[in-house]
């Protein structure tokens, strides 16, 4: 009888048996890889706007309080953004001809809403309140990164689950005392675990309800 | 449990060429079980079943894409019988599942000589039945697109599965088992893959056989190693089987819903499916005895065998009804009493009758040796087996959720038009999978074959 | 590479006698080839030590330990959970994953054991050139013997093999 | 107070709207993250701050009469409705039609367009055509210019036709009320010669004898009544008493199934009771010739009255005739019932009735009829001919919120607004007037029924904000109108605003005839889900089961057994009564508690144009109506002949209970027991505890628990609307339902308690028990059901694949399965409309298909008050948590709290001797308990059938 197969076949058959057993472990790896991967969390990308509204100016440059125009942000779940009217106060007197603020005016004159790309999203299922978080020394660069800095707003955090929780389970790293909640300049001072944990205390935060699945799912 | 054959079979002295002819040399034992696949074409017998079975396969395929598209709704669950069709399925067809494996690897360790001319297409069926039965669980979830949740794997969530659920152990337990029961098979089947290899008339049969053969060349020390191979997944077979249709008892068991929350259950569950399992191997057996000509090899010694296994499997499980009857009685408690009185006198009382006649009574008659030496007989038998598990799988579901603890949430279920294709379709889904296979795949392992006939010739 | 002599037998009866023979008479058989396991015939061959069982066992007993740590470490550590109030290390029932791919895990270690042992795949293997080789898969029964260096030896190996039935001899490469 | 300005400064619509669209996109973000805006406004509304919920108080009316509400209100949209502590027909609880207001609203099949002759046209047309024919009508006195309402209680509305009386001497306004009680109005003119209206105080009450009344159903006092009696049977340890509530009814009823003694009569013995009570108490009136059981019955009330001076109370009910309404009436003087009799409200004249109108239409006598707000075409009395009579008019209107069946008969058609739309004002029951204010900017070009009657008048078109000021302009008195005016807002009563009480003295009415044995008769009920057929097109309701029967999306006719065994018709069954050669074909239901002889229907049923729910449900009782007779107003409520017969055929209204007897072991599931008995019970704490392999953890703190007391519990269903609509259960549909599913989270088991137990029907709200150790959770696969560290049993759905493990394992039942998108893409009808998406509440995910759901013990509303209290470094005070049933029970059968707080109401109730677990031997610990049902029968007697 004559060989069926030539000498190489045997190295094509091992490889293809050991193919067999690492094929689940490749498509494992790869899926988390791409699950994590900015093009999925949307993590960093700049999404175009209506108006090409810079925070690195008006944060960095003008040294607006975050307030000014996220007015929701002590007292509702959602910071909210500006009424047109609130552009307004300022762009009735300066820049008043600028063309990259003609939708701006076109909207006050009309009384048509601006339409924004949301940035930080997160899904239905996700019950966040900004006031909380406020109120509790989570400063917004914290999840927000430094606004002051980017010229077009871009997602800084993954908000993937795992990045909440890694906060939810242990928020001291990220407290902060209440005047430095709306500074873009704050950064964590060398004893910040330290810190931390007094303004756990003084803020009453109870970490033990925190990575409850009702504290953010209903 | 010991399973003993006939007095005339149990020694070694006396059994000589007792199960296969004279004329059964290596030589014939290879062109039976191979030519009809490697030189002769399918008869006409097998275009027809084949295109039956083509056509359940398909009604299967549009059941599973109906559910998938518009919902579970389709099916007759309601808010408190919240368990259906898909899930006695499940139990069926994984009891069906565990027998192939079984039987192989616990008549392989008891020495059953007989097990030879079954084991093969018994694992093939296995295979088919547990892959159909692993659908169900996927198909009964109400969003099946997650079903990989129940995996352990490095998530953004940071979350893990729920350990203690009997849904995970089932996940594991199909999984291992399927695993498992592919390479028990295919280990199994390599020699004869090299048979056909070196049988097989046309190149392509050749290289296709060849590579699945991986080069076997049956030589002595190959032999050594396969067999102790064999022998220990055979070992580790049994627990295995064991286990897994234990842990389908569990998803009952482990709850507290009366009638469900018994310590019966996962024996119970285990001989349940050797039960139903050994019928319909009896009816595959008939069917390839018939097909492929294969009286030499399926004599009807092999059928009294699988008969006496059959017979007492239906007298466990009357004992096992009947335990939980007493228990259902002795536990003194209202719920569980009146589970047992509504599976006789409620909205089900008939078909749990019908189930106790298939299960209990039916099987009765193989105490005549005539009977269970007749393949019609048999079969019906057999049948019968199969709609009686069938019956009890979905009894113990309906009963418990149509009654459970408050008088307030009683129900009834209602099989809706899904439900009825869901249950007869994969038959042929199943039916499609096996016609192919034993068309392409030595469906007796013939080195088994040869080796007892060895035997027999040796004593 | 090694020149083997090959010889054919009818039965398995022949070849165990044939390997008999060549054992008391002192010739080195290296290996046979059966359609079926022919038990008998090990006796006459040698038989490294196999170690597919201690393989199995290990990978069993492993990853059983792994999934019963994998388990604790997901429930009791990396997200404790409130589940019915049942203790977040709930060994009991923790024991059942363990054992199903434990034993998954033995069957598969075992398989690999089994190709490694056998030396399989093995696709091209030069006494697939062997004319009429392929009814060791079928109904003959060969015997592959180490070749005596001297013609004599040769002579009374072949004399030998022929009184015990062989149907026909050669010379192979293995 | 605050909404005043927000509509003024415009919430407009399309804000509304505008939130809508980021509402859509939100729903839409799937896996694949498709791009959503965010929409800010141009010019920020005053006080609205995006994402914080508001309240206003309103008023939302029922026949006529108005119920104080506080309405949540989300970004300009109106999502829940809660009773207002202030108002005396609310008292901060609800019933369901006010739950259910919220769905009406967003109702896509409301009536959008002014329509004439069916084609789409607009309201100045019909102004146009309007003022054309009155202007010619005025040439000649406006003769034949008729109004046709329904009933009217709203001071602006009666100052309006006031004015349009003024103004056209020959106008007349008539009044069509399918549900009233005209023996009532008509036997207080017997009793005090003019037809007072009369209240009676529960709350000061110890013996109440209802004969066919059913002050605890569905009506205009209920939540007022039930409150009043609730205070009278709250048992506890510290005040073992409870009111003694006697109900002599024809079929089974609310009052009913909460008496202590119940006996079920035809309405003409029912009569023959009164009689012979008033007989008892010294009153000249025949011999009504009692039979044992009644005179036993009889004996016991009257010894019990006796000693209960002023104390006691005899109500009648609809089906009686006038001159038994004026017994009633001599009786409570007898007795000093505490009843409150005042004037009813009007202005002046009384308005005309329907069959005036009819009479008029046939002699050529009324040329134009403007209806507004009412279905005579479905609800008149076929005999009556409205339909044909009305084709006799010239110019017909009809407004209302649907295209009707009135409306199909009417010329013009003008969709009118949705009371949380426009502006007016209601009286409650008791005389009590409250402002009703918009929550939101009409929805469509509809218009309100005030500003209809404004170019009726021919003044001038004026909103009806200004139209409502302008009647209350006068109250102000010395204050500042504004003032005034905010504080009637804020405070959602009108504060003096109820009629003085007058107290006349009542005379028996001279009767020498008991009224004829007739049976058996009919007898009919308003539906407790739909009530009139009103409320046909909501889904809620219809998907309501019915606090008796468990049946929804339908209506059967109730038999006795022994009717039942006699015409040999079983279950289904559909049989066709006659009456007065009309005839309707229902299904039977056979009723244990139904009286011998007499055959119950509710009304409502049969619609016919109420939109693409409530087409086609049931059957319309209302055919079988006799047209009015003498003393018994102009609606019949009890007929006789009625002939039954078989039709063959068989249909079953899906129902959501099917078995109503306990059966096993009673005491694990429903307690009941006398009231001396309760003071023999051992308290909870001397109970042994059941051992457990699981080391005990109560969990954090705070540990939620609710207690729900099932003596209070009068099955009125209202938690059971609430808590559909806090939590956006989806409706499923009849078809579903009789597969055997719903969504309701939480529902009222109903139980036939038996004779002994005086018939009486135990009601058991079965929530989430919320387990401490949770058959459900060990059973999930991934985490979906878990605990929290407060104890609840929480369900995360976004995790669930839906294996419904935990269902199947959960004791109690009490989970709910998506099996199709109800609420997310496969919703029934018209539920899936756009506008549809707008009564969502936004602090609960709205469910997709295939996930499984249940109670959360509103866990959005503890994570509001959480975050509340943290945010100022407190903690939640008892109280501060309110769950949405708990809020609307008009009883305050439920409470919730904090289990680890000693002073907690629920950890006081836990510890009442009557308190226990449901299936308590299953040592699941569950969180919600119950206390039993305390019942108090006499001593001596004990009814007999």
């Amino acid at each position: 009888m004559a060989q069926l197969f030539r000498p190489g076949a045997d190295s094509i058959a091992r490889c293809v048996l050991i193919a067999i057993a690492v094929a689940p472990l490749v498509y494992l790896a790869v899926t988390y890889a791409v699950v994590l991967s900015p093009e999925v969390t949307g993590q960093n990308i700049t999404i175009t706007q209506p108006v090409p509204f810079s925070h690195e100016h008006h944060v960095g440059g003008l040294g607006l309080d975050c307030r000014f125009c996220h007015t929701g942000v002590e007292s509702s779940a959602v910071a909210g953004l500006p009424a047109t009217e609130t552009c307004m106060t300022c762009h009735s007197q300066i820049w008043t001809q600028a063309e990259m603020l003609a939708p701006v005016r076109a909207s006050f004159e009309h009384g048509v809403p601006l339409r924004w790309e949301r940035i930080d999203r997160l899904p239905d299922y996700v019950y966040f309140d900004h006031s909380i978080h406020v109120a509790k020394g989570v400063g917004c660069t914290t999840c927000h990164g430094a606004v002051n800095e980017m010229p077009l707003m871009r997602q800084s955090a993954p908000l993937t689950m795992a990045w909440c929780l890694d906060c939810h389970r242990d928020p001291a790293p990220s407290l902060r005392p209440n005047e430095a909640i709306f500074s873009t300049s704050w950064t964590p001072p060398a004893d910040q675990r330290d810190r931390g944990k007094t303004l756990l205390s003084e803020n009453g935060i109870d970490v033990a309800h925190l990575a409850d699945c009702s504290v953010c799912h209903r | 449990m010991s399973l003993t054959l006939p007095a005339r079979n149990a020694s070694g002295s006396s059994r000589a060429h007792s199960l296969l002819p004279a004329t059964m040399t290596d030589q014939a034992i290879t062109g039976a079980i191979a030519d009809p696949l490697l030189r002769r074409g399918a008869g006409r017998g097998w275009w027809i079943a084949f295109a039956f079975a083509l056509l359940g396969a398909f009604a299967m395929v549009a059941t599973m894409a109906l559910v998938f598209m518009r919902g579970i709704g389709v099916l007759g669950n309601n808010k408190n019988v919240v368990w259906g069709v898909p899930i006695a399925n499940y139990v069926w067809w994984i009891g069906i599942g565990n027998a192939g494996t079984l039987i192989s690897a616990l008549l392989l360790l008891t020495r059953q000589d007989w097990r030879a001319s079954i084991n093969r297409f018994a694992e093939t069926m296995t295979l088919f039945a547990v892959a159909i039965a692993g659908l169900f669980p996927i198909l009964h979830l109400g969003r099946p697109q997650y079903f990989y949740w129940l995996f352990p794997y490095p998530n953004s969530m940071t979350l893990w599965p729920q350990w203690r659920s009997a849904l995970v152990w089932d996940f594991w337990a199909i999984l291992s088992y399927l695993l498992f029961s592919i390479v028990f098979w295919y280990a199994g089947m390599l020699p004869d893959l090299a048979t056909f290899r070196d049988r097989a008339e046309s190149r392509r049969a050749q290289l296709v056989y060849g590579a699945l053969a991986l080069g076997w060349r049956g030589s002595a020390s190959q032999w050594r190693a396969h067999r102790m191979f064999y022998t220990t997944m055979a070992a580790l077979a049994v627990p295995l089987v064991c286990s897994v249709h234990s842990i389908v008892g569990l998803d009952f068991a482990a709850s507290l819903m009366p009638g469900w929350q018994e310590t019966i259950f996962p024996p119970y569950f285990v001989v349940g499916a050797m039960f139903s399992g050994f019928a319909m191997v009896v009816i595959l057996a008939a069917a390839l005895r018939q097909g492929f000509r294969y009286e030499a090899l399926l004599t009807p010694r092999h059928f009294e065998a699988m008969a006496i296994i059959i017979l007492a499997s239906s007298l466990i499980m009357t004992l096992s009804y009947a335990t939980e009857w007493f228990n259902g009685w002795y536990s003194g408690k209202s719920a569980e009493r009146g589970e047992v009185a509504f599976s006789f006198t409620g909205t089900y009382a008939l078909l749990f009758y019908a189930q106790l006649l298939c299960n209990c009574l039916l099987p009765q008659i193989l105490w005549w040796p005539t009977l269970r030496r007749r393949l019609i007989p048999l079969v019906l038998v057999s049948f019968g087996v199969l709609v009686g598990m069938w019956l009890e799988r979905i009894l113990i579901i309906w009963n418990t959720l149509s009654r459970g603890y408050l008088a307030s949430a009683r129900q009834t279920f209602h099989m809706t038009g899904a439900d009825w294709s869901l249950l007869l379709s994969p038959l042929g889904l199943f039916a499609f999978l096996f016609l192919i296979s034993v068309r392409v795949l030595p469906s007796i392992s013939m080195h088994e074959v040869k080796e007892l006939r060895h035997e027999e010739a040796q004593s | 590479m090694t020149r083997v002599v090959i010889a054919e037998f009818g039965t398995a009866h022949d070849q165990i006698e044939a390997l008999r023979r060549l054992d008391a008479e002192g010739f080195e058989a290296l290996d046979a080839m059966s359609p079926y396991r022919v038990a008998e015939v090990e006796s006459y061959l040698p038989r490294p030590r196999l170690t597919i069982r201690p393989h199995m066992a290990l990978a069993g007993f492993g990853i059983a330990a792994f999934a019963y740590g994998l388990q604790w470490f997901s429930a009791a550590i990396a997200y404790p959970i409130n589940s019915g109030a049942r203790p977040l290390n709930s060994w009991p029932v923790f024991l059942l994953v363990p054992f199903e791919v434990g034993i998954l895990a033995a069957a598969i270690a075992g398989f690999v054991a089994l190709l490694v042992s056998c030396g399989l795949p093995r696709l091209h293997h030069p006494l697939f050139a062997y004319p009429g080789i392929e009814r060791a898969s079928q109904d003959r029964f060969f015997v592959l013997i180490i070749p005596p260096s001297d013609a004599g030896s040769r002579l009374a190996l072949e004399r030998l093999l022929f009184g015990a039935a062989a149907l026909s001899l050669g010379e192979a490469q293995t | 107070m605050k909404q005043e300005e927000t509509i003024d400064k415009g919430v407009s619509r399309r804000a509304a709207l505008k939130l809508l669209g980021a509402q859509i996109g939100l729903a839409a973000a799937g896996c694949s993250k498709p791009s959503e805006e965010i929409v800010p406004y141009v010019r920020m509304p005053e006080r609205l701050v995006p994402g914080m919920p508001l309240r206003f108080a309103t008023t939302l009316p029922l026949s006529g009469f108005g119920r104080g509400v506080m309405c949540t209100s989300v970004e300009g949209r109106p999502i829940k409705i809660e009773g207002n502590p202030l108002h005396p027909a609310s008292l901060g609880a609800t019933d369901v039609f006010a739950e259910a207001a919220v769905l009406s609203l967003y109702d896509p099949d409301r009536s959008q367009v002014v329509r004439h002759a069916g084609e789409i046209s607009t309201w100045e047309a019909f102004a146009a055509e309007l003022s054309a024919v009155i202007g010619n009508s005025a040439t000649r006195g406006v003769d034949g210019l008729r109004l046709l309402t329904g009933p009217i209680t709203s001071p602006t509305l009666l100052r309006q036709i006031g004015s349009l009386r003024n103004r056209y001497p020959k106008f007349v306004w008539h009044v069509h009320d399918p549900l009233e009680n005209g023996a009532a109005r008509d036997g207080a003119v017997l009793a005090f010669e003019r037809p007072l209206l009369s209240v009676p105080q529960f709350r000061a009450s110890d013996i109440i004898v209802s004969f066919d009344a059913d002050p605890l159903g569905p009506g205009v006092s209920q939540i007022a009544n039930a409150r009043g009696l609730s205070a009278r049977r709250r048992v506890r340890k510290s005040s073992p008493t409870s009111a003694r509530l006697y109900v002599i009814e024809a079929s089974p009823s609310l009052t009913g199934a909460n008496a202590d003694h119940r006996l079920a009569l035809p309405p003409d013995r029912i009569a023959a009771l009164v009689v012979g009570l008033g007989r008892q108490l010294g009153a000249d009136l025949p011999d009504p010739h009692l039979a044992e059981a009644e005179a036993t019955l009889l004996e016991a009330i009257h010894r019990d009255l006796a000693p209960h001076a002023g104390r006691g109370i005899v109500l009648v009910g609809p089906t009686q005739p006038a001159e038994i309404h004026a017994i009633a009436h001599w009786i409570n003087g007898q007795i000093r019932a505490p009843v409150d009799l005042f004037e009813p409200p009007g202005n002046g004249v009384p308005p005309g009735t329907l069959s005036d109108l009819v009479r008029d239409l046939e002699a050529g006598k009324a040329e134009s009829v403007v209806i507004i707000d009412c279905n005579p075409a479905h609800e008149a009395p076929p005999a009556l001919g409205f339909a044909s009579a009305l084709r006799r008019s010239k110019f017909r209107v009809h407004v209302g919120s649907y295209a009707d069946e009135t409306a199909a008969i009417c010329d013009w058609h003008i969709p009118q607004s949705h009371a949380l739309e426009s502006w007016s004002d209601l009286r409650a029951f008791d005389g009590t007037a409250s402002l009703v204010q918009p929550l939101i900017a009409p929805l469509y070009a509809t218009h309100s029924s005030h500003e209809l009657l404004a170019i009726l008048d021919q003044r001038g078109e004026k909103s009806d904000y200004e139209i409502v000021r302008d009647s209350w302009r006068g109250n102000a008195g010395s204050q500042d109108f504004e003032a005034w005016w905010r504080r009637a807002l804020h405070d959602g009563v009108i504060a003096g605003s109820a009629p003085a009480k007058v107290t006349p003295s009542p005379k028996v009415p001279s009767i020498t005839t008991l009224p004829a044995s007739t049976r058996p008769s009919l007898v009919l009920r308003p539906d407790p889900s739909i009530f009139d057929g009103a409320f046909a097109n909501n889904a809620w309701l219809q998907e309501l089961p019915k606090p008796l029967t468990k049946e929804v999306w339908g209506n059967t006719v109730a038999l006795s057994t022994a009717d039942a065994e006699r015409l040999g018709v079983a279950e289904g069954e559909v049989l066709r009564l006659t009456v007065d050669g009309q005839f309707i074909e229902v299904p039977a239901r056979i009723d244990s508690r139904q009286a011998s002889g007499v055959f119950s229907t509710t009304l409502g049923y049969g619609r016919k144009a109420a939109g693409r729910i409530g087409d086609g449900l049931g059957v319309n009782a209302y055919a079988l109506r006799s047209a009015p007779r003498a003393r018994r107003g102009e609606a019949n409520w009890a007929m006789a002949p009625l002939t039954v017969s078989k039709t063959g055929e068989r249909r079953f209204v899906p129902s959501t209970q099917h078995q109503f007897t306990l059966d096993g072991e009673p005491q694990e599931v429903f307690r009941s027991y006398t009231l001396p008995e309760f003071l023999g019970l051992r308290s909870p704490s001397d109970e042994p505890r059941l051992e457990s392999f699981f080391p005990v953890s109560e969990g954090g703190e705070p540990r939620w628990g609710m207690v729900i007391d099932t003596s209070l519990c009068i099955g009125c269903n209202a938690c059971v609307v609430a808590c559909q609509v806090e939590n956006n259960s989806p409706v499923v549909g009849p078809e579903e339902i009789a597969l055997g599913r719903g969504m309701h989270w939480l529902r009222v088991d109903s139980y036939e308690l038996g004779r002994d137990s005086g018939d009486r029907i135990g009601f058991q709200p079965v929530p989430c028990m919320h387990c401490e150790a949770a058959p459900c959770e060990p059973v999930c696969p991934v985490e979906a059901s878990v605990h929290d560290s407060e104890g609840l049993n929480v369900q995360v759905y976004n995790r669930c694949i839906g294996t419904r493990f935990c269902q199947a394992n959960c004791p109690y039942k009490v989970r709910r399965f998506n099996y199709f998108g109800y609420a997310d893409g496969q919703e029934y009808a018209g539920l899936g409309g756009e506008v549809m998406r707008l009564h969502n509440n936004p602090d609960v995910t709205v469910r997709a298909r295939g996930v499984m759901e249940k109670c959360t013990f509103c866990v959005q509303r503890i994570s509001r008050a959480r975050r509340n209290a943290e945010k100022v470094h407190r903690g939640i005070a008892d109280g501060e948590v309110v769950t949405a049933c708990q809020a609307s029970c008009p009883t305050s059968a439920i409470s919730f709290g904090d289990l680890s707080e000693p002073q907690a109401a629920v950890s006081a109730l836990r510890k009442e001797p009557h308190h226990y677990e449901l299936l308590g031997h299953l040592n699941t610990k569950p969180r919600t308990t119950y206390l039993a049902q305390i019942r108090n029968p006499g001593e001596t007697t004990k009814a007999k059938p």
